[in-house]
């Protein structure tokens, strides 16, 4: 276990920063918090975990995936790829960790975006553990450990010190070159921090949410559930759900005219949307209600079954704050699990 | 140092019955305005979506006046009045944006006002230049 | 994708002079869709219109952009060429590097480089152009007007002279209007009733010409060429066709009492009644609220001394309907109420008269067989005083009178004071006036003579009260020019009161979708150039509905509305004009905005049965345009919200596409 | 805070469905921790004792659903209004998106409702329960020993606090009294931002837009934005897309969605409400509002039905487009 003095954890970042990007949670003029980059003066932020997930250094919401330049009638074709810089992103929460698993699956595997792979590559995660998580959090029921998270390194922050544990080579690499800041220490003041959590998660609402019901080879009972009418009716089929999820991974590629040629560019999409995969035959899932219970099947039912029993959940709750009309994950295992865990 | 002056673009919207004639009228006249002033001919100025005039800023424009009859005179008769309401609250919202309030315009050109067409054009024109490139409301991806 | 063809014009040196038209042509010539791009001298010629012919047919084109001058000089030419060549004409887009360019600029790079993005704009747009063949409707050979006024009088004759077939709807029970009730008619004198009459008997003789009297148009639907009218022909309780008009019944009728509107109150009529002698229909007509048969089934006289038997007691309302080519509009005008001008004392004083009851009291078929005497006590007047602008030009008392010049009152109180210093010599004539307008034929010289030759004497000066005290009316006047206050005992006051359209003019024009200025008078197309046609296709505007007019203006307006309709009436087609709005049924709403701002009545709303893509069906209201109404403005395309409605030949799309190659 | 009860509620539509006169009430579904209120369909007064709640956090607009729930549903559909929504309920009658056949509306009082964010910037996080005791909220949680008390007027919502109007102007039945158009200060901020130079004007909108992350939800619980297909849905529009790709973008969605409602918002709230990013998009609805105001005359979306909105409507004397910054108070 290695430690740093909090007062001392902007030389901390410093020393990051002077051989990657680092980027950490900051607070907003709102009151919410965002990952952005650290310069020398700003301050690291105390909220439980940031609006948006750190999903978007890997895969951002839009990117250029190719270019075609036209003069009158030639076409170039524009390569736009590029070699990734190492960064490290500081501070990221046990939820949030676990959500890469979700989105390697789809994306290292085979054919393995290649976009995806080369940040994946440089890209270094510092997690944090969480002292006090919140009434929406409920990682716990997929199996995650906020006191335990992973990632390349491992962090707890205590009143007066952050330790940092290194799990993987990345992370070995960084932490020995952060070793002017950092000292040795015992595991004393984690494992009392890991108990005391331990303690508010026995407490928190959700944390009997059962996963019972879901997982691989359920799905023809729960797609036939009768419930999805009821939980669909109020939905609004907007994107706030699929946007702030960490584990969403669905996206469009659209074509910009730029006058001068054409911009090809993926984006993130939701299947929320009216439009989603829209073809040339129409709309795979015609109503709202067909588009609502494919993303609660495939984050349930569909992923796990195809994952080796990997949810494609995290419990990270930013669902469960930003719905505009509260219906979420929660709700939805609840009504169709059977009430289970009440 | 010579310093040379910005050529801005400029997107004219012209309704077909009075300005898009006034601008004929102009170069019978052969009065001179900067090249970069651009007319495109709509039938009535109300025609003009505030969509047409943000893509023009997206493509790369510096300024955009819209052209129409005098109130009272549209040919359609009332079509420049909403033009009137449309681009007041448009321009004041572009303002609220924080985008020049110089660079949109509407000016009521007569089919008999090609002096007054050159006129509004070589002054629309010099002050968009003094703004200089429009960065405000501009889309870096049409710019590579 | 289309097969653009590019052809520059020189214009001589017009273009040539300061656009280098080679490297034009060259340019564009690399524009996608471009498959053939040449310049030549004068494409306009007949040579320069054979080379697009021969080009179209060479290389398959489907689209054609000439760089030329305006397309407001040769358009038309190149869409002919067009045609000729086999294609729609709408495929034709003129890059206008003319007017807009050679002769704006100076510089031939700069001169050059606009060309050439002008020509990319134009290639842009016709890519994205799709053939339009415009509407074709039927028209109904048959015209409509409504009011039987001079205006609608003239308007109907001329229409049926041409051979088509004319109804005029008029709500009283005889046509005439308002000439019927005027004495002379200036500057000439002669004898209103004596030019008048032999026209009411015109119409009633022309077998092209239907009269439909103590009638009100009730609903239009339809559109030019095509309207469907509804006429309610109120029971008159007398039998039309078999009244012969001797006039027995009115004699023998009991209820005699009845306020005479024709004279305007200042006598009475009977229940039954023919407004006046030479009324056409001469046919009698029951007044349900007076008639003692109707109200109480008590009398019968009349159906009793009737030779005739055309009493009928119990007819009903009829209803008509029609179809019709062509409206015109002729509902003519009423003086203003003096109800709110208590200063003049017209409520208290029989003897303050309006301008019409003078005219009454003057007419030789009048109250008073033309004497002239005072309503009050039935004597001679001595001191006559006329007031000008009363409720005219009223500025600051909008809400008692109207804001514009009635144009016509100015010249019948010349004619008043004349005739009356002419007939009664001891007479005391004043006027008093703001302004004395007089543009019009020999209008000047006839105020001229009422002041120099007969005596009038005319005041600078408004009259500020009329006090009635014993017989005498006590006008206090400012005299302006000699700046003094003037103190008058009157025997009579004519007030000269401002004119408004009809009441009747509004909801006439709520029905035919017309439009109207914030006085009620109805809009023209165009003030100057289409002053007899509403903007409603169609639709057409006679006499003072349109605005104040004296006899001649209105019988030339009557005349040029009759034209409009016949060069209407003549054609068996309407052919429109294709760049009319098309509403996108898929992505509209109903919302009705784009209904709010059409000028024209053009759109309206249906609800339309929808499969949708989950199968099953869903009603909803959507927007359809009537393209033989729609003048292709495209306020709605800017209302609707939702994109759904576009404008043939200038499409959102298009004009987007003219947008990023200007702006390139 | 409220005045009325979640018991009167559900006896006026017990009532009203036992009757017969509605099949369904539209109505607030209790949510895991009192304050995740869904709008929910009940179809009969046992389904409304377990699941319906009414408290300080059901702030939901119902008027859209009219629009998809009145071509669905059999019979008539109860719902519940506070006095912004039936403001939104007529305009949406004056467009035609709906059969008022097919609606009782239940006017309810409203004192304000609260923000759960601003509850939780004094509580904390981890709330375990949430309750009214008069003006007051009582939040425990996880992290404090003792119940929160929290007067309620210090949360509102923001466009609460900016309330413009108590009164009902649609209803079948009205619980509680008929209230009033109040004085609000609703114009305050978009006045300020006014006053700033087009500098500040330009970092502040543009520090704001950028946090847009194009989830649709301002537009997709807009009471406005009915459109059958949006114009950023349609890819034949010209502006369709699905991300704030650059700054260009995330202004062109809101300016052409804020003129797409320009003479229609009604002003209610929901956009901001909604806006994950907190982003304060009832400015620019607002700062709409406010120029028709001056411009055109007052004019209050909704208020009546069947009114003509402003911009598709003229007078001849209207200002010019050069005129409109004339005599504002200006930056230095």
């Amino acid at each position: 276990m290695l430690k740093c003095s909090l007062d001392n954890v902007q030389t901390l970042f410093a020393e990051i920063a002077k051989e990657a990007k680092l980027y950490l949670p900051i607070d907003n003029a709102d009151g919410t918090a965002v990952f952005g980059e650290w310069s020398r003066g700003v301050a690291w932020s105390n909220a439980l975990n940031t609006a948006k997930s750190p999903k978007d250094f890997f895969f951002p919401q839009t990117e250029d995936l190719m270019r075609f330049r036209t003069e009158g009638k030639k076409i170039e074709v524009i390569d736009v790829r590029r070699e990734s810089d190492d960064f490290v992103v500081f501070g990221v929460r046990a939820c949030d960790v676990k959500s890469f698993d979700v989105l390697d699956r789809v994306f290292l595997s085979e054919p393995c975006d290649s976009f995806y792979a080369e940040k994946r590559a440089h890209g270094i995660i510092v997690s944090l553990a969480c002292t006090r998580p919140a009434e929406t959090c409920f990682c716990g029921i997929f199996g995650i450990h906020a006191a335990e998270p992973a990632g390349d390194v491992s962090a707890w922050k205590t009143e007066d010190a952050l330790y940092l544990r290194a799990n993987t080579e990345k992370g070995t690499a960084l932490v020995a070159r952060l070793s002017s800041v950092l000292e040795e220490c015992s595991d004393d003041a984690v494992n009392a921090q890991k108990e005391s959590i331990a303690k508010i998660m026995n407490k928190l609402p959700l944390k009997d949410l059962s996963t019972e019901a879901f997982g691989g080879g359920k799905t023809q009972d729960l797609f036939h559930s009768p419930a999805w009418d009821a939980l669909s009716s109020a939905c609004l089929g907007c994107g706030t759900c699929t946007f702030v999820c960490p584990t969403c991974q669905c996206y469009d590629i659209k074509d910009f005219n730029t006058g001068n040629g054409v911009i090809r560019y993926r984006c993130w999409d939701s299947c929320m949307y009216s439009e989603f995969t829209k073809m040339a035959h129409g709309n795979n899932r015609l109503t709202q209600k067909e588009r609502f219970r494919q993303r609660f099947m495939h984050k349930l039912v569909y992923y796990p079954e195809n994952n080796d029993g990997l949810f494609g959940c995290v419990g990270c709750g930013r669902c469960l704050a930003k719905c505009p009309i509260s219906m979420n994950i929660v709700k939805v295992m609840k009504q169709i699990g059977g009430n289970k865990g009440e | 140092m010579q310093v040379t002056e910005y050529k801005p673009l400029i997107v004219a919207f012209c309704c077909n019955w009075c300005s898009y004639a006034g601008a004929d009228l102009a170069g019978n006249n052969r009065l001179a305005y900067p090249a970069d002033v651009k007319i495109i001919r709509v039938p009535c100025s109300c025609r003009v979506n505030p969509t047409f005039i943000l893509r023009a800023f997206q493509r790369g424009a510096d300024g955009v006046i819209i052209c129409g009859c005098h109130p009272g005179d549209c040919h359609y008769t009332s079509g420049n009045y909403y033009t009137r309401r449309r681009m007041a609250t448009l321009f004041s919202m572009l303002d609220f944006l924080g985008i020049e309030r110089e660079r949109t315009r509407v000016e009521w050109v007569s089919a008999a006002e090609g002096a007054k067409f050159a006129a509004t054009m070589n002054e629309f024109a010099q002050k968009v230049a003094a703004l200089g490139e429009n960065k405000r409301l501009e889309d870096l991806r049409c710019k590579k | 994708m289309q097969r653009v063809g590019v052809f520059v014009c020189w214009c001589g040196s017009n273009i040539a002079g300061t656009v280098d038209v080679q490297a034009v042509s060259e340019a564009l010539k690399n524009e996608p869709g471009v498959v053939f791009s040449a310049n030549y001298q004068y494409m306009c010629s007949q040579a320069g219109q054979e080379m697009i012919k021969t080009a179209v047919k060479e290389h398959h084109l489907t689209g054609i952009v000439v760089c030329s001058c305006s397309p407001r000089m040769h358009e038309a030419t190149f869409r002919k060429t067009a045609v000729a060549a086999g294609l729609n004409p709408y495929m034709v887009e003129i890059a206008n590097i003319r007017e807009q360019c050679s002769w704006v600029h100076k510089d031939v790079t700069a001169g050059t480089e606009k060309a050439i993005i002008l020509g990319k704009a134009a290639i842009a747009k016709v890519n994205l152009n799709t053939p339009l063949t415009p509407g074709e409707s039927p028209v109904t050979k048959r015209a409509l007007v409504i009011g039987g006024g001079i205006a609608g009088i003239q308007t109907a004759l001329d229409i049926a002279d041409a051979g088509f077939p004319v109804d005029v709807v008029e709500k009283q029970p005889t046509i005439g209007g308002k000439m019927a009730q005027l004495d002379k008619t200036f500057p000439t004198l002669d004898c209103a009733a004596c030019i008048l009459t032999p026209k009411m008997v015109d119409v009633a003789q022309n077998d092209k010409i239907r009269i439909f009297s103590y009638s009100e148009v009730t609903d239009v639907r339809g559109f030019v060429g095509n309207f469907d009218v509804t006429i309610k022909k109120k029971a008159r309780f007398v039998k039309e066709d078999v009244c012969t008009g001797c006039g027995a019944c009115v004699e023998k009728c009991p209820m005699k009492k009845i306020p005479n509107e024709f004279n305007l109150g200042m006598d009475n009529r009977h229940a039954i009644y023919i407004p006046f002698a030479q009324a056409v229909p001469k046919v009698a007509t029951i007044d349900p609220d007076a008639c003692n048969m109707l109200k109480n089934g008590k009398c019968g006289i009349c159906s009793k001394v009737c030779a005739a038997g055309a009493i009928d007691y119990k007819q009903k309302d009829e209803i008509i309907e029609e179809t019709y080519g062509a409206i015109v509009v002729a509902t003519g005008f009423n003086p203003i109420s003096m109800e709110k001008f208590d200063e003049y004392a017209y409520s208290q004083s029989k003897d303050v008269i309006t301008s019409l009851e003078f005219e009454r009291l003057t007419n030789a078929a009048g109250p008073t067989a033309g004497m002239l005497v005072r309503p009050s006590d039935g004597k001679h007047p001595h001191t006559l005083v006329f007031v000008q602008c009363v409720g005219s030009r009223c500025e600051s008392c909008a809400e008692k009178g109207k804001e514009y010049c009635s144009k016509i009152c100015c010249m019948y109180t010349a004619k008043h004071a004349m005739l009356t210093r002419d007939k009664y010599p001891d007479t005391e004539v004043y006027v008093f006036y703001v302004d004395v307008r007089t543009p019009g034929k020999n209008f000047d010289e006839f105020y001229r003579r009422a002041v120099e030759e007969y005596g009038v004497k005319y005041v600078k000066g408004m009259v500020g009260k009329i006090v009635p005290e014993g017989d005498k009316l006590k006008v206090q006047a400012s005299d302006l020019i000699a700046n003094k206050q003037l103190h008058l005992d009157a025997d009579l006051v004519v007030l000269a009161a401002a004119i408004e359209p009809d009441h009747s003019a509004r909801p006439l024009a709520t029905m035919l979708t017309a439009s109207m200025d914030t006085n009620d008078f109805f809009t023209e197309a165009h003030p100057k150039l289409r002053p007899v046609e509403s903007p409603t296709a169609g639709v057409f505007l006679s006499g003072t509905c349109q605005g104040p007019k004296d006899i001649p203006e209105t019988v030339s307006q009557a005349g040029a509305a009759a034209s409009k309709v016949i060069g209407l009436l003549v054609k068996d087609k309407l052919t429109g004009n294709p760049c009319v709005a098309i509403a996108n049924e898929l992505t509209c709403n109903g919302c009705s905005s784009c209904e709010r701002v059409c000028p024209y009545g053009a759109i309206s709303y249906l609800d339309k049965e929808f499969r949708m893509p989950d199968r099953t069906t869903k009603i909803r209201r959507v927007a359809s345009v009537n393209p033989a109404v729609c003048q292709g403005c495209g306020a709605c395309t800017v209302a609707c919200p939702s994109g759904a409605m576009d404008l043939n030949g200038f499409m959102n799309n298009q004009i987007m596409a003219e947008v990023d190659a200007i702006c390139k | 805070m409220q005045k009325i009860t979640r018991e009167q509620l559900i006896d006026q539509a017990s009532e009203l469905l036992a009757n017969g006169t509605v099949s369904t009430v539209l109505g607030w579904g209790a949510g895991e921790f009192g304050y995740d209120v869904t709008p929910t369909l009940f179809k009969t007064a046992e389904e409304m004792q377990n699941g319906f709640v009414f408290n300080d956090f059901c702030g939901a607009n119902f008027s859209k659903y009219l629009v998809s729930k009145t071509k669905t549903l059999e019979g008539k559909l109860l719902v519940f209004l506070k006095p912004c929504d039936t403001y939104s309920f007529n305009q949406l009658l004056t467009e035609h998106r709906f059969d008022r056949e097919k609606v009782y509306v239940v006017g309810i009082p409203c004192e304000g409702m609260a923000d759960i964010a601003k509850v939780k910037e004094i509580s904390g996080e981890g709330i375990s329960s949430i309750a009214s005791d008069g003006d007051r909220i009582v939040v425990t949680t996880l992290y404090a020993d003792a119940p929160v008390k929290i007067d309620a007027r210090n949360v509102l919502a923001e466009r609460c606090i900016h309330c413009k109007s108590k009164k009902h102007v649609a209803y079948d039945t009205l619980l509680g009294e008929e209230g009033d158009v109040v004085a609000s200060a609703r114009f305050d901020e978009v006045t300020r931002l006014e006053s700033m130079t087009p500098d500040e004007r330009f970092a502040f909108w543009q520090n704001e837009l950028s946090k847009c992350i194009r989830c649709n939800a301002c537009r997709d619980a807009c009471p406005a934005c009915t459109c059958e297909t949006c114009v950023f849905d349609n890819p034949k529009s010209g502006v369709e897309n699905k991300s704030p790709s650059n700054s260009f973008e995330e202004q062109m969605f809101h300016i052409i969605r804020a003129f797409h409602v320009a003479g229609r918002c009604t002003d209610c709230g929901e956009c901001a409400r909604v806006c994950p990013q907190n982003i304060p998009l009832h400015l620019l609805n607002r700062k709409f509002i406010k120029d028709i105001n001056t411009f055109y005359g007052e004019y209050q979306a909704g208020a009546e039905v069947g009114s003509r909105s402003p911009l598709t409507d003229y007078t001849t004397e209207d200002l010019e487009p050069s005129e409109i910054f004339v005599g504002r108070n200006e930056h230095a």
